[in-house]
């Protein structure tokens, strides 16, 4: 067990490095010299130049020499100190992170959560039921097969445009106003359900593909045949199956989440939800290095955060990583 | 230990202990402190339950995984200082194996021939028709060439494959040969008949044979001597007759106790608990603690105690 | 009390494949009386896990043909599955050959093991499980276990708590498939005197002891049954079998066990030549006549069951002829 | 001899004979017909304005026309070939080095050589995948098609390298590996008859997912304004959709088709997928 | 609580990120900040080309380097402190030390001075005259009460959150994706031009048309000022109002102006660059791209009133320039621009292979296709030019660097009161530095022309100026340096669900577009207005 996470921790942490390293390079493998690109951007600003270029010198340490500048920017990232943005200067980077992360929070946990449960019940169902099954596969296949940003763009046309049910823009209401009362709260939901729905139905098709495989093998594994001849009922077997078979998918769920919040920054940006993922394809779109830098690595981190949990979870329900864990990670 | 001439491989303090994980290393010691000759055109049956190394020795001797501890002698040469290809090509020549399972011996996109092609393509036989040889081979372990060649293993059963094995390792004419659990999945009616084969082509090619096995009365039928292993520890070694006639370690006289064998029930009022043998053990260690392997009797030796 | 707990007559189970079908049974006819422990051997893949699974389920591909089953009153083959499952566990109960690959894994053995016995309609309270450790003491077994992941424990305390669980409400019939083949010959002792001992309690009333091994067979069963090719060869109490068989096939399969202290170098072991023919879409005749050094052209013709001597049936052509010529070798 | 040829590649023979696998492959084939043959069918060209804007799909337009009177069919199907062509190539990449790292690692199981491939795998596993090609995206000046491809390979191949790892460690122990190494074969005609042809099905398999998955992580860096720089590709038709107000304006035929023909080609790999893991893996197979 | 949303008017167009910062001291504080919070001198109406006293009662050129200007009286900062002369002779001082955006004034300027409570005298070493008009309504004034506070090196960093300003609204809040303004019911001007109607402002980030499009279309947005492609399509349908009924829909707001590197070949021969001209089919991309949404540019690039004041027809009829493909090639042919390998493009007089790039920003859509159609324009007269969309960090890389072929840009074409923001633009002096960020992106060199466009800058004599206009825009027609294409809109579009009485083409109180400098330009009077519809 404590083998299990040591491995774990170390890959983390080492992701962890290699994301800062990555970071540190950000800026510093850029074509053209992206310093004076983004100074340009205040030209007929003399002042704002030179206090801009003292904040770059300062994080970049470009007369230090390389492994003093990694070393340097290693500190920054223990004292979280990201630098400044610049597209929304002169607000630290750090800043915008805190306000935007709520929003990736709200919507993806949610989706993850909830789209992992009922794929799972889902797949399960599909997995021990063959006419379900062949209905229901293709539309599963179909679900996890699109973009997120072409099934955010149907459902806003749909449920937001012709059926109108749901705003499509915004985290909330126009003249809402951010506070603990229902009204805001209902209001909050509102916005939130279109990008909330879309990832739920993207990744709902993955678990449920997976869930249904797992439940198919589980459903021909010995023990089920063993439980089936002593009698037991379909039902029984069934949620046998389905706790065996869900545990390879919170691994998946693990190392899938990567890409969930890959996906959430499509869906960000079509439905102009203010969330980390809308600010990085900003932050890329107009060289804000100091602001990519901090949004990258705090998705990676969060991710990291994420997996670490998942891991401790699955090391409380799988007694066989618990007792024995000899290989794999 | 036999001192004579005819000794072709000789293990000495054999050992290997399997390593997994590189942050947090797990130990298993698979073998320990062996010690065997192989006797020109002798068999020599490798017994043990699940799990006691007779595999890892076997694999050992053929290579296939690097010795721990202790060394193999073959021919007045440690094999683990065998590394070069054409050294190894010599020494794989000579020495050979057929292994547990015979559908997995074959890989299922070849046809069967392809285990013959493999050893004219790597070696010299010193065959002048190729073809010829093989159809000879099949013929000496009772297949007909017509009907087996050239099919694909899945259509040929499990008996008939490992009748090609053996006429693979009879093709090379081999100082030794190691036959891992060689009939275990085959069925009572084909096992004898691959066993006497396998005893006749050695006696008539003075090949040496490790018969490894779980089955103490088909050790028994085919060995002249036999070595019984238990948790890695070769535990009893000997003349085969002479173990069975005075079997000394607990743990093989469990063994001779447990087999099932028809005209001789087990005593139904005897109370037989498989857990009991651990303890024996460890009693019978205890007793002669300080012992180590002793040779009880000429060709018999006994292992007194694990220190 | 009834005489027999199980009959069986001219059962047929076929695999229905792609390519064809597999009579893995064909024509199998016994019966097995009340507190008789039936040992049931043949090579691999004569059919004898599918005989025992025609009685238990029969799911794709294996597909029941004909032939009557006769278990404790109830037509078996009749009946539907809702009202078979009120059987199970209870009358008819299964030590499969995969027993040690029986467990869910993320269960505790108590968790499962009251799961199992729940669906039958069984209150799991402390009396049961009081049962339970009785039982579990009986096959040496600590309480503990039950509180245990199957993972925790080693192929023969699996094989033993399988054993606790099959038999867990008595069952009046147990089929018990392989369940000495993947252990160690300690364990196997063990396991295979424990059957004994179950019948001998009246924990179970009959059992079918499957087995390739018939030396094991030897050491438990009343009767034995021999298999060949999906067909019924021979059926006699056990020692009649091992010392008067009548079937060419029980006889080459006797003569060709070693036993201890008989060497190679003292007496050479006579094998059977050949292979068992292949059982898919396989025509009529006696399976073994390929094999059999004594067939003759009539052996083309599927061989009748006949009585030999009391309790005793053969399935051979030549029974009568080659009678004495068979028996009395060893 | 015929029948020797499915006795030989029976699985062959039962991925073929797979209801799923027929039909997966038939739309599979379907599309990438389309791809190939559907700029024959038109006489426009990419970028060129067709006709009038708006149009919904006629005999003239298949797909209708956008905003500006571009011919939407047209578009797709060039979009669809260069959107193939990056899955083709980068889904050829991220399974070769997947399959070169696993094998690798599997061959050399145990040692620190596969642990240290494992702790990279594992990394990249982790590492939020489009959050990464966006910022190396963001790097490139020029972005073709291969780059993209290689860019996007990047972080797909880890899962192919531990699924052929575990498949690799499993074939090497087979008996048969340990029959080639005592007749001293060497080890590159080991690797390539034993381990490599006995996994090939399996290799295929991992091709058709990564070549999925890599089609959808490119149509969204595509959609996200950082695919090719140059030329026209499925996420770009659906990018210029949205951002053009085809959606709002009630143009399906542009927002939606591209999208469906993508989506419909995935799920027909699934199918080919599911299809051919039932026909490979005697567990599954379907009688 | 909720605001109410019959008082609140909720626009879009104007915020590109969340808001964050209030600092009107940088180029581009939160959108609202400069005019809702703080105010100008003057307010400008550019569809009436007229200037109007703000915070200045009047204001005139007392001599020819002195401007004495009138503050009105009895206007209070939100906080209540008098707002006095001195804190526009601050606003001016602050800059002085040279560290914000409009400190180059200095250059220029001498002395700011209160004359007393309500009067400032500018002194100016060296007047110019056109930039002065512009800095008029572009300054914001500050409150020195506060201002004076912050150290000089903290004056661009900080984000003065909750400015303290004398403007109509105050800010309210700030959120993640939106900005909101409260009306300040104190306002001095109340009396002056009227209260703006909506008590509340909200201002949201918005990025995606599509999205606006589905906003607009459901009535959730009062005013959207963002280009919206199509949005002629649904107008109607769906009640939405533009300026204009009828195409162009927009006023315009800038020119898009295609420049070439006149330090290559063979973009530093006039006569190439004037072939260029008649090459492209403007009509086309205003048709096609824009789908009748924006005007053809001019030849001069001039548009608006306060332009066009100085626009002389008769040197576009004589110099100017249309759609003209048989022209262009007749332009090329004599310059030798023949296709000399037979391969059907065009070479070079000596030979050698012509082929250029013209490039815009990776993902400015609306642009890409433009050039995409300039490119096949270009193909018809024989031309091999390729589009090329650079990522935007490329491009402006590129475009500082003089790393390009041609380009399309808008820099410093914006409306505004006086031409000479345009030539200031077009034809820079400034570009002998390693970087070129003034707006002559292709160093078109031409000494001469600058002085004009300067001595146009430094003369209040109308007869002076207009001759000079001629004679810059006859200079700009002959020599090309850039070729104006089209007047991009500005865009704006509203729904009546809430507000009505928009200004357009009929009723042109003011302009109904939420951009940062824009309120000074018209929005206010648009605020003050529109009317509830109830
Ligand atoms: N590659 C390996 N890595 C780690 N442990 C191993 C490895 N191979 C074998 N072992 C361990 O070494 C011990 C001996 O194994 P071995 O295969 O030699 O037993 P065996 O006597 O042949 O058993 P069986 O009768 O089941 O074949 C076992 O505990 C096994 O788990
Ligand atoms: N699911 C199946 N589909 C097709 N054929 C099958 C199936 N299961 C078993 N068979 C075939 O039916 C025959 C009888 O199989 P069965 O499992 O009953 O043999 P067995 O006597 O129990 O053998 P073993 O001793 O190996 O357990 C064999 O030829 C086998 O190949
Ligand atoms: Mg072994
Ligand atoms: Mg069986």
């Amino acid at each position: 067990m404590g083998k299990y996470l040591r491995k774990k921790i170390v890959i983390y942490l080492i992701t962890f490095i290699l994301a800062v390293t990555i970071n540190f390079f950000i800026p510093r493998m850029m074509p053209g010299d992206p310093i004076q690109s983004l100074l340009s951007r205040f030209s007929g600003m003399e002042g704002g130049r030179e206090i801009l270029e003292e904040q770059l010198t300062l994080l970049f340490n470009l007369d230090q020499p390389l492994w003093q500048q990694y070393a340097n920017f290693w500190k920054s990232v223990f004292t979280l100190d990201f630098g400044i943005s610049i597209i929304q200067f002169p607000t630290p980077v750090l800043e915008i992170i805190k306000r935007a992360i709520v929003y990736d929070i709200s919507v993806l946990l949610p989706a993850i959560i909830l789209s992992w449960i009922v794929g799972n019940k889902l797949g399960a169902f599909s997995g021990t039921d063959k006419t379900v099954d062949n209905y229901s596969m293709p539309f599963f296949y179909f679900l996890a097969s699109s973009p997120y940003f072409w099934m955010a763009g149907i459902v806003a046309f749909f449920f937001g445009v012709q059926i109108g049910w749901f705003p499509i823009s915004g985290a909330y209401g126009s003249t809402a106003s951010p506070g603990f009362n229902l009204s805001f709260i209902m209001d909050f939901l509102h916005h939130w359900f279109l990008p909330f729905f879309t990832m739920f139905l993207v990744q709902l098709g993955g678990w449920a593909i997976g869930m249904r495989n797992m439940i198919m093998y589980e459903q021909s594994s010995n023990y089920s045949k063993y439980m089936e001849t002593l009698g037991s009922s379909n039902k029984l077997i069934r949620k046998y199956g389905f706790r065996n078979g869900v545990l390879p998918q919170v691994t998946g769920l693990a190392l899938r989440l990567g890409r969930i919040v890959g996906g959430a920054i499509t869906v960000q940006v079509v439905f102009n939800y203010p969330g980390l993922g809308r600010m990085l394809l900003d932050a890329v779109q107009n060289q804000d290095y100091f602001l990519m830098q901090g949004i990258f690595l705090t998705i990676v981190t969060m991710v990291l955060v994420a997996n670490f949990i998942v891991d401790i979870v699955y090391m409380f329900i799988d007694p066989r990583v618990r007792l024995s864990f000899t290989e794999e990670v | 230990m036999a001192k004579n001439n005819d000794v072709v491989m000789s293990v000495r303090n054999l050992s290997k202990i399997f390593k997994s994980g590189i942050l947090n290393p797990e130990y298993t010691v698979a073998a320990k402190d062996v010690s065997f000759d192989i006797e020109k055109g002798k068999i020599i049956s490798l017994i043990g339950e699940s799990g006691s190394g007779k595999t890892t020795v076997g694999k050992l001797i053929l290579k296939l995984i690097n010795v721990s501890e202790g060394e193999i002698i073959y021919k007045g040469k440690n094999i683990s200082e065998i590394t070069d290809k054409a050294e190894t090509k010599k020494y794989y020549r000579r020495v050979q194996g057929i292994f547990q399972d015979p559908f997995a011996t074959f890989n299922p996109l070849y046809r069967v021939d392809r285990v013959f092609d493999m050893i004219f393509d790597s070696f010299d036989l010193g065959f002048k028709d190729k073809d010829k040889a093989i159809r000879d081979a099949l013929y000496d372990v009772n297949l007909n060439p017509d009907r087996t060649l050239g099919k694909f293993p899945h259509q040929l059963s499990g008996g008939q494959l490992q009748r090609l094995l053996i006429a693979r390792a009879l093709l090379m004419d081999v100082d030794v040969l190691i036959a891992d659990e060689l009939i275990s999945m085959l069925d009572a009616s084909t096992r004898i008949g691959v066993l006497n084969l396998l005893v006749e082509s050695c006696k008539k090619h003075g090949m040496a044979v490790i018969f490894i096995t779980h089955d103490l009365n088909l050790g028994y039928y085919i060995s002249d001597k036999s070595l019984i292993m238990y948790k890695g520890r070769l535990v009893e070694r000997g003349d085969t007759k002479k173990i069975y006639e005075n079997a000394t370690h607990p743990y093989t006289q469990m063994l001779f106790e447990a087999v099932p064998e028809i005209g001789d029930r087990w005593d139904p009022e005897e109370e037989f608990l498989p857990e009991q043998v651990v303890n024996d053990v460890q009693k019978f260690y205890k007793e002669n603690e300080g012992k180590g392997f002793v040779e009880i009797e000429e060709d018999h030796g006994v292992l007194f105690s694990d220190k | 009390m009834r005489e027999n707990i199980l009959e069986v007559k001219n059962l047929k189970a076929y695999y229905d494949i792609l390519k064809g079908q597999v009579k893995a049974v064909d024509n199998v006819t016994f019966n097995l009386k009340n507190g008789e422990i039936l040992g049931l051997a043949g090579e691999s893949g004569c059919g004898k896990s599918t005989l025992a699974s025609s009685f238990i389920s029969r799911k794709k591909p294996l597909k029941y043909i004909s032939g009557d089953v006769d278990l404790v009153g109830h037509k078996i083959m009749e009946m539907d599955e809702s009202e078979f499952k009120k059987l199970r566990l209870r009358t008819i109960s299964l030590i499969p050959q995969y027993a040690l690959d029986a467990f869910s894994p993320t269960k505790k053995i108590k968790t499962y093991i009251a799961d199992l016995a729940r669906e039958q309609g069984v209150k799991t309270d402390k009396a049961f499980f009081d049962k339970v450790k009785e039982r579990l003491d009986l096959v040496n077994l600590d309480e503990s276990v039950l509180n245990r992941y199957s993972i925790e424990l080693s192929g023969g305390m699996k094989q033993r708590v399988i054993m606790v669980i099959s038999t867990i409400l008595d069952p009046e019939f147990l089929i018990a498939d392989e369940i000495t083949s993947a252990l160690d010959v300690s364990s196997q002792r063990f396991v295979a005197t424990m059957l004994a001992n179950l019948r001998d309690l009246e924990i179970i009333k009959s059992a079918i002891f499957i087995t390739h091994d018939l030396s094991i067979l030897y050491q438990i069963a009343d009767r034995i049954m021999i298999m060949y090719a999906g067909n019924f060869a021979e059926i006699g109490p056990t020692d009649e079998i091992v010392d008067n068989p009548r079937h060419p096939y029980t006889r080459s399969l006797i003569d060709s066990l070693p036993k201890v202290g008989i060497q190679y170098k003292d007496k050479k072991l006579a094998g059977i030549d050949g292979t068992p023919p292949h059982l898919l879409n396989i025509g009529e005749g006696c399976r073994f006549r390929e094999r059999c050094p004594y067939a003759i052209d009539k052996c083309e013709e599927t061989p009748p069951r006949e009585q030999v001597a009391e309790d005793h049936y053969v399935s051979c052509w030549r029974w009568k002829e080659l009678g004495s010529d068979l028996s009395g070798k060893k | 001899m015929f029948k020797d040829f499915w006795a030989k590649h029976e699985n062959l023979y039962y991925a073929l004979s797979n209801k799923k696998v027929i039909f997966g492959l038939t739309i599979v084939v379907l599309v990438f017909m389309l791809a190939a043959f559907g700029p024959m069918l038109t006489p426009y060209e990419y970028g060129e304005y067709a006709g009038a804007g708006y149009l919904p799909p006629s005999s003239d337009h298949f797909f209708g026309t956008t905003i500006d009177g571009r011919d939407v069919f047209t578009r797709t199907v060039y979009g669809l070939r260069s959107t193939l062509l990056v899955g083709a190539i980068a889904g050829t990449i991220a399974t070769l080095v997947g399959c070169i790292i696993g094998f690798v690692a599997g061959y050399y199981g145990g040692t620190i050589f596969d642990e240290l491939l494992m702790m990279l795998t594992n990394i990249f596993v982790v590492i939020p995948q489009l959050a990464l090609l966006i910022v190396i995206a963001a790097f490139l000046e020029v972005r073709g098609v291969v780059i993209m491809a290689v860019i996007v390979s990047l972080t797909a191949w880890p899962w192919t390298a531990r699924a052929v790892r575990s498949q690799t460690l499993s074939l090497k122990n087979q008996e048969y590996v340990s029959l080639s190494k005592i007749s001293a074969l060497n080890v590159g005609r080991i690797l390539r008859e034993d381990i490599a042809s006995n996994m090939f099905s399996y290799v295929f398999m991992v091709f058709i997912q990564q070549f999925n998955s890599t089609m959808l992580a490119t149509v969204q860096l595509e959609f996200l304004g950082l695919g090719p720089t140059k030329g026209i590709s499925l996420g770009l038709v659906m990018q210029n959709a949205v951002n053009w107000n085809g959606i709002q304006l009630g143009m399906w035929w542009w927002a939606i088709i591209p999208g469906l023909i993508l989506a419909i080609l995935i799920t027909a790999l699934y199918f080919v997928n599911t299809g051919l893991d039932a026909a490979f893996n005697p567990r599954l197979r379907e009688m | 609580q909720d605001i109410p949303r019959e008082e609140t008017l909720v626009v879009s167009g104007a915020m590109w990120g969340p808001p964050s910062t209030w600092n009107v001291l940088i180029p581009n504080p939160t959108p609202g900040t400069g005019g809702l919070v703080y105010e100008t001198m003057f307010s400008y109406n550019p569809i009436k080309d007229e200037y109007q006293p703000w915070l200045a009662e009047s204001g005139e050129w007392v001599s020819d380097n002195e401007y004495v200007l009138n503050l009105r009286e009895g206007i209070n900062w939100h906080d209540g402190e008098e707002f006095n002369a001195e804190d526009v002779v601050f606003t001016y001082e602050i800059a002085k030390e040279g560290n914000v955006f409009y400190s180059p004034i200095w250059d220029w300027l001498e002395s700011v001075k209160a004359e007393d409570n309500y009067t400032v005298r500018f002194t100016f070493s060296e007047p110019h005259y056109a930039e002065w008009d512009a800095e008029l309504y572009e300054r914001y004034i500050i409150p020195e009460h506060i201002w004076s506070e912050i150290p000089s090196d903290e004056l661009i960093t900080k984000t003065m959150k909750n400015p303290v300003g004398t403007g109509s609204y105050m800010a309210k809040e700030a959120g993640q994706d939106r900005m909101v303004w409260e009306r300040n019911d104190d306002w001095w001007g109340n009396e002056v031009f009227g209260q703006p109607k909506p008590r509340y402002i909200v201002d949201l980030v918005n990025q995606s048309n599509n999205i606006i499009m589905g906003m607009l279309m459901k009535g959730e947005l009062d005013l959207s000022n963002n280009f919206i492609p199509g949005i002629q399509r649904i107008k109607d349908q769906f009640g939405l109002k533009t300026w204009y009924n009828e195409e162009p829909y927009m006023l315009s707001f800038n020119t898009a102006l295609m420049y070439m590197n006149t330090l290559k070949e063979p973009m530093d021969d006039k006569q190439f660059r004037r072939a260029m001209a008649f090459m492209v089919n403007q009509q086309n991309i205003v048709d096609r791209v824009y789908g009748g949404l924006v005007e053809a540019a001019n030849p001069t690039g001039l548009f608006g009133e306060g332009w066009e004041a100085y626009l002389d027809e008769e040197v576009v009829e004589n110099y100017g320039f249309e759609y003209n493909p048989t022209k262009a090639k007749a332009l090329l042919d004599d310059a030798g621009y023949v296709d000399a390998d037979g391969d059907g493009w065009r070479d070079m007089p000596n030979g050698d292979p012509l082929e250029l790039k013209l490039m815009v920003p990776s993902g400015w859509t609306d642009w890409m296709e433009a050039i995409r159609s300039i490119a096949s324009d270009a193909e018809e007269i024989g031309l091999n030019i390729s589009p090329d969309f650079p990522d935007v960090s490329l491009f402006d890389n590129r475009r500082f660097t003089s790393d390009f072929d041609m380009m399309i840009g808008v820099f410093q074409t914006t409306l505004s009161s006086t031409p000479f923001d345009y030539w200031n633009g077009v034809a820079n002096s400034n570009i002998d530095g390693e970087q070129i960020n003034s707006g002559n992106w292709g160093a078109y060199d031409n000494p001469e022309l600058f002085e004009k466009i300067d001595e146009f800058n430094m003369t209040r004599d109308e007869s002076v100026k207009q001759e000079l206009a001629s004679e810059i825009q006859e200079t700009l027609l002959k020599d090309m340096p850039s070729v104006p294409l089209w007047h991009n809109g500005l865009w704006a579009q509203q729904t009546t669900q809430y507000w009505t009485n928009w200004p357009n083409e009929d009723n042109p109180y003011g302009i109904p577009v939420s951009w940062g400098n824009f309120y000074q330009l018209g929005m206010i009077d648009t605020l003050i207005g529109i009317e509830p519809a109830k």
